[in-house]
């Protein structure tokens, strides 16, 4: 593929934990890559499966599920909704063609500035290698082909 | 894959350390743990070669770590603790810097080998228990000081604590070996010193016996061919410079163990020691006086 | 004069001509009350009569089925062309149904397995005589993804009374919101005999398809571990399936605030197994078989991913 | 601490004949070329290029290795010389 | 969209945050690119919108310009969202017409391209852009505050803070661990740099707390389960058995003197493990309440049930002796919780090098501290264990501080009372002191002139991290000595110095439970292990979960004048939100669309706070927006969509979505 490639991540982050840890990766100025964008959600068991779907449609290559460490979640229970969730999806993404590797739910905490960081730059170099969601513009224009 | 462990005997093993080797072959088989020494095994460059050129220091032990996994072995074992720390050390920074080890396709067996020292092994792999369970002689010889050295330890700490490592000390006790707090365990031999600089790596082992002898022990017990070797070659000259009476005798690990776990004396080279010659001798007795527990 | 209709249908099974006749005697109502101008099942119009009427001619057009091929594209064009308003009848129509599976492969696909390596030619001309194929396309398309649609009747089949109330709103009522769905705006659930049968606390710790087991006819079929998607559809079609003790599959597609049927339907059944560990977890999910299958039986095509990605 | 060390070797920023370095040089070349190190004919080198009247000294400790046979004459080498040559620099990516 | 008060006029805010931001987003462009996005009528960038003048900027444009939604690109909304939404209020427009934008924490600071981070920045202001047009006005919700406060720990941090809330008129419920309250202070003997004596401050203030009408002291008890949220906290608190009933025990301590054990055996914790103590005790003479314990492990009673219980006999007709005591539990209900846990210190052993444990003479500084103290084991004796007066103490800063082997972090108060200690022993034996040093860190009031005293009192001061302490004698005049091994880096080479008496200035960390701790009143912890506080500058001793507050080291080491300062300030959060009487909830709870709801029941399985019910009269859903705590995890498991939530609704989110990718 292209080398010039910039894979787009749109990253669902919990409010009390992972986007707590993006705070704090930001305040101790650590580095990563600008390439996933936040929503932020209350708790990752808001986020609907819809959400994810969408992202994938609008051109997303990859989708980050930031939540509290199991046992963690700030609404107790909330975490292993958003967990039961993405096993499923991950089957359905794949039937879809989707690879695994461009849907991950990681647990963050509050105190993982850093795992912010690894988290972001792994996925971003996991993904210049698959390549964009949609592989070419042959692709992208049959859906139009009639409409 | 190979169940053996790959051997890497270095130089010294094959020259002023060849005690070292007889005894540490006679404890693995004891311990019925194979060996198989590596095919055209190289220097491991110690520290000597380092000092002129990094690069190809690392190409050498490089060049050994993938003759370790050409020949399919899932460990790799170096006695010697320069040795055991060059190929650890080539191991950690190729990994690091991958650069490093373009061109010789290094990287692979690189990740596929575990670089191990026979210590740490018999500790592991075998275990107290096993040890306590094989104990065949009863230990009738003195107390002794357990002495590990630094390269050993330091900085990797992998085959015991890297400051405060008391492995040898747990396994020669469940042998019934008695042994010494010893606070110099991890200080410095002084290494190639004795041969470049000598008055300052003969003093170095002057301190480490005087401390041993100072907390009663009556020998020193050593993981390594050069470390043996300072403490060993010159206790006469340091008897006359220091006018202190020290003849301890100088032994492998390797000896103590094979020795109580019976095997045959005389395949423990315990003849070419040269200092505390007449303690080793009571110590280890020929065999029909043997007292079997 | 009686208002015009026509009856057109594309990629479907014929089910909704059917559900058209299941009127019963009430069909005659409907015979008599419009003036039928194009009904190829049942009635022998050509195409060139239709290109022959004004624009606008006809009041209404009942399109069923999904647009698979180049020649349903010109239809669907032509009968939006010549028509007032066009009904998007039945789940094929409205959401690509079950012909939109086929969106999990390619015209391509297709062909190589049905006709093995050799794909008929588009064009053959036999002594002066020219035959055309219309293209198959690589994607099954829902009607409103190619023309403007007016209003959309749900189910496969569209249930009686969701046709004949269509009919009544049609000639009698006041006509509802352009783009609507004609049938209520709430889950079937509501309408289920079975709904007192659900727990509160469902959690299910493993899944069945129908052939496995036997089902009790008088609790939720959902909380015997057969995935049942009447919370997630909307509501009209009498819970017919429900009556033959059958789970729902969602024909009759989401409710008006639901924008991807299957995501949503995924997202609250998995919402209610056990399981915090993902060991766990997929062994319960091992059940469901064939997600895309379950959750977009009828909806694939108007889903946010449409289709399988395209290499 | 080696880059340092490296540099004063190579730029022999040390007393002359200092044993150290000339050590480090000899057991560069032999290892270079032969692939193994051999004690004895390591330390000759080293004190007959450094000072040669530090052998004197030696002597004793010689006379107890020899005595405990400890002392290898012979000069070590392996089979595949070539292989120790390190890549050409090129060839690092 | 239809919009009550016409169409959608929003305004765009960009705050350069000085250069936090400015230097690495293009501000101006930014700003330029937000103004010509749909429905936007203005965009500003500004030095400092969290300002007045920059929230001035907001309240004019609203009126002026007549704006319905506002959108500022600043910082984490975890600092300023409550900011600008009041600023929307004063400006008379509903405070949840405003989405914010972080473009510090999430752009300037993480990224370097200044090209990239701008990018980005644009990226995330359109999502937001798009996402307010969907905003809906909203109303907060109020809960009333229990006005009776728990606080966890009764050390110095404790202690105060329940005595402010009771002075104040609170009821305050103090949970306390250990057999009495004092903590860590209760075992000083002088404290830096003042040198006024540990227990005279402090005693009088345990006993205030003991006598207090206000105060319910619980020792030898730990909270079990906490339920409930801000204002209405429900606590169990399980309450340890000390086999002696505190309401008729008149603290005479002669079941003590009673003990068949004639002289004690068992190791004495409080002093460090340096004295015995019997079966019953008491840990210390002044202890809080003047109550003994009896100990189970060791009380042959207990073990063999054949003892002659003279204690029981000693107490006589008070009968306050009940070796059948069970645990038993408290519930109670509180408005705010005030967590004082403290620290424990580093363990010496870790750090063989130094030898503690190793060699008896190298002791812990808590042990010096015991030693040197009047009420201690040698009453205040400097002696080693051999009974020997120690001629020469090193004492050994940064034990399990400032290390990448075991502690990173500086404990702050080890250098302070490491020159105590040198001062005090000095005082109490004449001996050589030496300080081994990394730096010298004396930042407080009258810390850097009591560290000038050390140094005219000819105490020495090493600068070098100890490489270690050991036995090996170099020569006889090392001999039987304790070695301390060190580059003095001043002086530029290693050194041996030879003492009797090894002192290790152990660091300060997290409880071993902190963890447990921090589950319990879902709070989180920072990477050190400690508490996390809402904001290190600006909310201190607020934690992220509203009505629980933190005082003293749990939250970091700290030294006792901040502690009692940090437990003021937490009592004082504590008073306002109970004289408020209530605090305004975040709007962001669930509702069902009961015309919507078909009754599946899915969501009511979803929530942990049983928040949603089902109505059976009308067969539907309903969620209680006073226990909702507003996570939405039912919104996205409603199959037909009949669930939204506040500020989170779909048509918000997807929007966001959308925004964030439609340039993709």
């Amino acid at each position: 593929m292209p080398e010039e490639f910039e894979p787009r991540i749109v990253a669902f982050f919990c409010n009390w934990c992972t986007y707590l840890a993006a705070d704090l990766a930001g305040t101790s100025r650590i580095k990563y890559y600008p390439n996933a964008e936040v929503v932020r959600v209350m708790c990752s068991g808001r986020v609907d499966v819809q959400f994810v779907l969408k992202a994938f449609a609008k051109g997303a290559d990859g989708v980050l599920i930031g939540g509290c460490h199991p046992g963690d979640c700030h609404y107790q229970e909330g975490n292993y909704k958003a967990l039961r969730r993405y096993r499923l999806l991950r089957r359905l993404l794949r039937q879809m063609g989707i690879e695994d590797e461009r849907l991950r739910l990681e647990w963050i905490s509050a105190a993982e500035g850093d795992r912010v960081r690894a988290v972001i730059n792994e996925m971003v170099e996991t993904l210049r290698k698959l390549g964009p969601l949609v592989k070419s513009d042959a692709a992208r224009a049959h859906l139009l082909e009639v409409a | 894959m190979s169940s053996a462990y790959g051997y890497f005997p270095g130089c010294s093993l094959k020259g002023t350390g060849i005690a070292y080797e007889e005894s540490l072959l006679a404890l693995f088989h004891l311990l019925d743990l194979p060996l198989a020494e590596l095919d055209d095994w190289n220097c491991c460059g110690a520290t000597s070669y380092m000092s002129i050129d990094e690069r190809s220091a690392f190409s050498l032990s490089a060049r050994n770590l993938t003759l370790a996994q050409k020949a399919g072995h899932r460990d790799l074992m170096a006695p010697c603790s320069a040795c055991y720390l060059a190929l650890r050390k080539t191991q950690d920074y190729l990994q690091r810097y991958p650069k490093l080890a373009a061109g010789n396709g290094a990287l692979a067996a690189i990740r596929a080998v575990r670089v191990r020292h026979p210590l740490e092994i018999i500790y592991s792999d075998v275990g107290l228990d096993r040890i306590r369970k094989k104990v065949a002689r009863q230990w009738h010889g003195g107390r002794v000081a357990c002495y590990y050295g630094c390269q050993m330890v330091r900085p990797y700490g992998e085959v015991d604590c890297d400051t405060d490592p008391t492995r040898m000390d747990e396994l020669l006790r469940a042998a019934g070996v008695s042994t010494v707090e010893y606070p110099l365990k991890t200080k410095c031999c002084g290494g190639s010193l004795t041969g470049t600089t000598h008055e300052v790596g003969v003093r170095l082992n002057y301190i480490l016996l005087k401390e041993a002898a100072r907390k009663g022990a009556e020998a020193i017990v050593t993981v390594c061919p050069l470390c043996q070797y300072n403490l060993d070659a010159y206790q006469a000259e340091i008897r006359r410079s220091s006018k202190d009476p020290v003849d301890l005798p100088i032994l492998y690990f390797t000896q103590i163990l094979a020795w109580v776990l019976g095997a045959e004396i005389e395949s423990l080279g315990l003849t070419r020691a040269i200092a505390g010659r007449k303690r080793i001798a009571q110590w280890f007795k020929p065999a029909e006086r043997e007292a079997y527990v | 004069m009686k208002p015009v209709v026509a009856f057109y249908w594309c990629a479907s099974c014929g089910g909704c001509e059917e559900a058209v006749l299941d009127l019963a005697e009430g069909v005659l109502n409907v015979a008599d009350a419009v003036d039928i101008v194009f009904w190829p099942v049942a009635l022998d119009f050509k195409e060139k009569d239709i290109e022959a009427m004004d624009d606008g001619a006809i009041a209404v057009s009942f399109v069923n089925g999904a647009v698979r091929t180049s020649h349903q594209l010109q239809m669907a064009r032509l009968m939006r062309r010549k028509s007032k308003l066009v009904v998007a009848f039945g789940a094929c129509a409205q959401l690509g149904g079950i012909p939109g599976l086929a969106n999990l492969a390619t015209a391509g696909d297709i062909l190589r397995e049905v006709y093995g390596g050799t794909a008929p030619e588009l064009q053959f001309t036999d002594n002066g005589h020219t035959l055309t194929l219309p293209k198959l396309f690589d994607s099954v398309f829902p009607l409103d993804r190619v023309i403007p649609v007016d209003y959309y009747v749900p189910g496969c089949p569209p249930s009686p009374k969701i046709v004949s109330d269509m009919f009544d709103t049609l000639w009698n009522g006041q006509l509802p919101e352009p783009g609507s769905v004609l049938a209520p705006d709430h889950a079937m659930c509501d309408e289920c005999p079975r709904r007192d049968s659900r727990p509160q606390e469902l959690k299910l710790d493993r899944f069945h398809r129908v052939q496995e087991r036997v089902i009790d006819p008088d609790r939720c079929i959902l909380a015997q571990g057969i995935p049942c998607l009447g919370p997630a559809t909307r509501a009209g079609c009498g819970s017919r399936c429900i009556a033959g003790n059958m789970p729902c599959t969602g024909c009759f597609g989401p409710t008006s605030r639901m924008r991807d049927y299957g995501g949503k339907a995924l997202c609250s059944l998995a919402s209610v197994v056990e399981g915090n560990e993902v060991a766990e977890i997929d062994r319960i999910f091992e059940g469901l078989v064939d997600p895309v299958g379950t959750f977009y039986r009828y909806s694939l095509p108007s889903s946010f991913l449409e289709r399988k990605r395209l290499e | 601490m080696y880059s340092l060390k490296r540099e004063a070797v190579r730029t022999h920023l040390y007393p002359a004949r200092l044993p150290i370095p000339v050590l480090a040089e000899e057991f560069y070349k032999m290892v270079r070329q032969r692939g193994r190190s051999s004690e004895f004919w390591l330390v000759l080198r080293m004190a007959l290029r450094s000072n040669p009247l530090m052998l004197l000294g030696m002597i004793r400790t010689g006379w107890d290795l020899i005595r405990t046979r400890r002392l290898n004459l012979r000069r070590e080498r392996i089979r595949d010389t070539a292989s120790l040559l390190p890549p050409a620099p090129t060839e690092v990516a | 969209m239809s919009e009550p008060f016409g169409p959608v006029r929003i305004g765009v805010y960009i705050c350069h945050c000085g250069t936090n931001i400015a230097a690495t987003v293009d501000v101006k462009a930014l700003a330029e690119y937000a103004d010509l996005l749909p429905n936007v009528v203005l965009s500003r960038d500004y030095k400092y919108m969290c300002s007045d003048p920059g929230q001035d900027l907001i309240r004019q444009d609203i009126r002026d310009r007549q704006l319905n939604r506002v959108v500022v690109a600043s910082c984490s909304p975890h600092l300023h969202e409550h900011t600008f939404r009041t600023a929307l209020k004063v400006g008379g427009l509903n405070p949840f017409y405003f989405h914010m934008v972080n473009i510090r924490e999430q752009a300037s600071w993480v990224h370097e391209s200044r090209a990239q981070a701008t990018r980005k920045a644009k990226d995330l202001v359109r999502a937001a852009v798009q996402r307010v047009a969907f905003h809906q006005p909203l109303e907060r919700g109020r809960v009333a505050i229990q006005p009776d406060v728990l606080i966890v720990g009764g050390g110095i941090a404790g202690i105060h803070a329940a005595l402010t809330l009771a002075n104040a008129g609170k009821h305050v419920f103090l949970v306390e661990r250990e057999a009495t309250i004092g903590g860590h202070m209760a075992k000083f003997d002088k404290t830096f740099p003042t040198l006024d004596c540990a227990a005279c401050i402090l005693t009088p203030k345990m006993s205030a707390v003991r006598s207090h009408p206000n105060i319910t002291l619980w020792t030898y008890s730990e909270v079990t389960k906490v339920d409930g949220y801000v204002g209405n906290y429900k606590a169990t608190v399980l309450r340890h058995p000390r086999f002696i009933d505190e309401s008729l025990c008149s603290g005479c301590l002669e079941c003590i003197e009673a003990c068949v054990y004639k002289q004690a055996k068992v190791n004495d914790d409080f002093n460090m493990g340096l004295s015995k103590r019997r079966p019953i005790y008491i840990p210390f003479p002044q202890a809080v309440p003047q109550v003994p314990v009896v100990d189970p492990e060791t009380c042959i009673q207990f073990k063999s049930g054949k003892c002659k219980t003279t204690c029981i006999a000693a107490c006589g007709d008070r009968h306050a002796i009940n070796l059948h005591m069970e645990a038993k539990e408290e519930q109670i209900e509180v408005g705010t919780v005030i967590l004082a846990t403290g620290f424990q210190t580093f363990d010496a052993r870790r750090a063989p090098y130094y030898g503690y444990g190793k060699y008896p003479n190298v002791y812990t500084a808590l042990e010096v501290e015991r030693l040197v103290n009047a009420s201690g084991p040698t009453a205040g004796e400097v002696v080693l264990r051999d009974g020997r007066r120690p001629k020469a103490v090193g004492i050994v800063h940064c034990v399990g501080s400032r290390d990448e082997n075991t502690n990173r972090w500086c404990s702050r108060v080890c250098c302070m009372y490491s020159l105590k200690l040198a001062h005090l022993v000095k005082e109490h034996t004449g001996a050589e002191i030496f300080n081994f040093y990394i730096d010298m860190r004396t930042p407080g009031k009258g810390f850097e002139e009591f560290y000038q005293k050390l140094l005219s009192e000819r105490v020495h001061f090493i600068r070098g991290r100890v490489a270690e302490v050991t036995d090996w004698a170099l020569d006889s005049s090392e001999e039987g000595n304790l070695v301390i091994r060190v580059e003095d880096t001043l002086a530029g080479f290693v050194r041996r110095i030879p003492v009797d008496m090894v002192v290790l200035a152990t660091g300060l960390e997290p409880h071993a439970d902190a963890p447990e701790v921090r589950r319990l009143f879902n709070i989180s912890c920072a990477s050190e292990g400690f508490f996390l506080e809402r904001h290190p500058k600006l909310a201190p001793v607020n934690t992220f979960t509203d009505g629980i507050f933190l005082a003293g080291c749990c939250q970091g080491p700290k030294d006792i004048p901040d502690t009692v300062a940090q437990a003021g300030a937490a009592a004082a959060e504590a008073l306002a939100l109970i004289d408020a009487g209530y605090v305004e909830t975040e709007p962001n709870t669930a509702h069902v669309d009961e015309e919507r709801c078909c009754g599946c029941k899915t969501c009511i399985s979803m929530c942990p706070y049983h928040a949603v019910a089902f109505v059976d009269e009308i067969h539907k859903s309903r969620v209680n927006e006073v226990l909702c705590k507003g996570c939405g995890t039912c919104v996205a498991a409603c199959p037909s969509g009949a669930i939204r939530q506040n500020l989170f609704e779909d048509d918000q989110i997807f929007a966001e979505i959308e925004g964030v990718l439609s340039n993709a």
